[in-house]
């Protein structure tokens, strides 16, 4: 069975570690933050100029002066920092943030990643995608594994213009866990119930397929 | 003291001097900490052919949708363009030119121009489509390409509180691009929600420091929100 | 919630990891701002080979002037020697190379490498001894140079307040420095005079946010006055 | 007479406007400041970070954390801003500056500036000289019209390395005011009972005199 977006959140969850500063993009990535576990903490940070994101407000906190880079309504946490963008960019391009959880449309075996336009067709503009895939040394990519129409989208090589250029070397889809590694996609874990076979068909790019391909576990 | 009294008293006034063609710089992200009736008075001058650097375009009908309405732009550098279907259109169609613009430089361009530093390097946009006809220079055994700074005829910029000497603070994530844009104009036009007197704003926590700053005007505003996103419980 | 918690407990602690041939970032502009502990601590191990960016190199016997002593430094990047006796001697007599940068170019080059900018261009030295040996180009009619960035093995900060994770706040004119080169180390050590609680910064007031900083610590300080310069009457 | 160091700072105060954001140089600059016309009003900047610098301290007002560029104690005056050294320079490096005024060794008649090293002799080391020079487009620089063993330090060209180059447009002396325009200096006022025969001797730089040459006037 392929994941659901809130097992991908999950399992994305795992790769935090106490003390990350971390960058979550919008849609699978914002869901990460539900996720994290226990006995860790980690800072997110909005591109918009603010270190510390907490929780969305009550109706009573709601503050159009306060929303994140998604344009949600959000709040700070205690020993959150507020700045420009500028600033934001400082951190980001400077690679202080940790971890930097992204979605894509492409991803290639070089860690090349295409996320922010479909020419002809869409054109919603990058955001700060490019000086996330640019400064952050640690990108996880989270996507489904193929389209609808059952087309892979992890390939020999990006076919839409591209975000960033040999930036990504961890994939999450909703099929496996993948690492790109000397212009290959290595299979780390299968999703529940995935076969070796379905990600082998799946995957346009360069698969290498470790002798042993554990499953991930999910406790409920 | 009349010299550094920036305070003016209409938006008229605070946006005299501005004409067609000219090069506008905008604080905001999304609707969050726009010049709101800066771009109003522009929209009422009906001034054409703008060049825009601001990171989104508004909404529909709010912010530089506005400007849109009525084809006062030409150009806008812009990180993103979703959630503005007017913009999309007029730009798929070539009424307008859209120069996609990385967040992270754009900011940068309008720093780097404030501050007499007119080129910088960023590794932003290596191998992608805004790298393209752009220089590309190694540091250190990283590919890095060349973007150059702006500097506009006016910026529009919303504050929190000023003083009549043009120091400005910001509240919460309404500071976003306003800094940067501040620093960035020939003629830097600041509306805020107060006016306070010199000395309240504590030297330390001046964001915009007035030397910046033209003219301050203080405005209502309307605020509104694009998602409103409420915690349940 | 350890991994947020930056305070260290010990100036030992502070400067673990410091090695002779190291590159060292130093807050404070004359003796105002300067990291006094840190810089002691740096004495006490008698690490060598420093290259030190710091605008000025403290007075014989205090500030980093301590280093000069034991000839701890071998190469410095400042804009200004003058009222250092044994720098300037050290200096003349070729025992310590000296790297002479404007104020504003130091400043920028700390900047620039904390925002992963790794060169830019400044009209700041074209056509003195300064621009020798740099590349030269045009931007609109004017030349510029260009000046690569910096990034320090180690920068080190005095701020006046932080909390434990890892937020500053910096007292009138002993910022200086300290910010730019709090965000230009791979470790950045912030030595501060008091360590409050977290959320008793206002966001919107946090000078150094605390993704900069590695290690908090808690010092006295003697804040050594230059020149006394009093108001008659 | 040749000037006291008095009247320069006085005569200089005269090139002040309303609204001027100024920079004063370390010396006869500094005391600029004290004659600023009592009809106006204009805001001191300090390049350590400070917008707004007021009058010395009194002894209980002393405070180590609040110095000017010379490093004496200042206070602030209401209205006054503080920022770090990569903001004011984006003032002084941005043009934001009104008026920079500076001392120098050299001047000449191309606008080039010496100010900052005497080979072999004197290392202080630019300062913020280099950046206030490059960036204010109305700088006056003032000095001694000639060394104590009379040569001429308004030159055809500079001899010490220079500070800037094509910047300088103003120059304010013990012995006369000259602006510098197309490769020359132009002698535009003499100090009070100063010679024209006199300026021509002590500069070594090309000068054009004007028909008439005022003489300066100081009220007191």
């Amino acid at each position: 069975m392929a994941l659901t977006r809130e097992q991908m959140a999950r399992r994305v969850a795992r790769e935090l570690e106490d003390g990350f500063y971390v960058n979550l993009g919008i849609g699978i990535p914002t869901l990460v933050a539900n996720y994290v576990p226990d006995d860790i903490d980690v800072m997110l940070q909005s591109e918009n100029g603010l270190l510390g994101m907490g929780r969305f407000p009550t109706e009573e906190e709601v503050d159009p002066d306060m929303i994140n880079a998604g344009k949600q309504t959000v709040t700070a946490r205690p020993g959150a920092a507020i700045f420009s963008s500028a600033e934001s960019f400082a951190m980001i391009r400077g690679g202080h943030v940790d971890l930097t959880v992204l979605g894509a449309f492409e991803v290639d075996q070089n860690g090349n990643i295409a996320s922010w336009m479909i020419p002809g067709k869409l054109i919603k503009g990058m955001g700060g995608a490019m000086d996330l895939v640019a400064g952050a040394e640690n990108i996880i990519c989270t996507m489904t594994h193929a389209s609808k129409h059952g087309e892979s989208k992890l390939l020999e090589s990006c076919s839409l213009p591209l975000t960033g250029a040999g930036c990504i070397n961890r994939v999450l889809t909703d099929l496996a866990y993948l690492e790109i590694e000397n212009g290959a996609f290595v299979l780390k874990e299968r999703a529940p119930g995935v076969s070796v076979e379905e990600i082998k068909d799946k995957t346009a790019g360069k698969l290498i397929v470790p002798e042993h391909v554990p499953e991930m576990v999910f406790a409920d | 003291m009349a010299g550094f009294d920036k305070r003016v008293s209409s938006l008229e006034e605070a946006m005299a001097g501005i004409e067609s063609g000219m090069t506008v710089i905008a604080g905001g992200f999304g609707l969050c900490g726009i010049p709101e009736n800066l771009i109003g008075e522009i929209q009422r001058r009906g001034v054409k052919d703008l060049s825009v650097y601001s990171n989104n375009c508004g909404v529909d009908g709010f912010g530089l949708g506005l400007l849109l309405e009525d084809r006062q732009i030409s150009t806008i550098y812009a990180s993103y363009v979703g959630e503005n279907a007017l913009f999309e259109q007029q730009m798929l169609e070539g009424d307008i030119e859209v120069v996609l613009t990385p967040q992270g430089t754009l900011a940068e361009k309008m720093r780097a121009g404030g501050a007499g530093i007119p080129a910088f390097y960023t590794a932003t946009g290596y191998g992608t489509p805004i790298g393209e006809g752009k220089e590309v220079r190694e540091f250190n055994g990283r590919h890095y390409i060349l973007e150059e700074s702006v500097v506009g005829d006016f910026a529009i910029v919303k504050g929190w509180k000023a003083d009549r000497y043009g120091n400005v603070v910001y509240r919460d994530t309404a500071r976003n691009f306003n800094p940067l844009a501040a620093t960035a104009g020939k003629i830097t036009v600041v509306e805020v929600e107060e006016i306070v007197e010199p000395g309240e704003l504590t030297p330390d926590q001046v964001h915009t420091p007035g030397i910046y700053v033209d003219r301050i005007i203080q405005g209502s505003f309307e605020k509104r929100i694009e998602k409103r996103t409420v915690h349940q419980g």
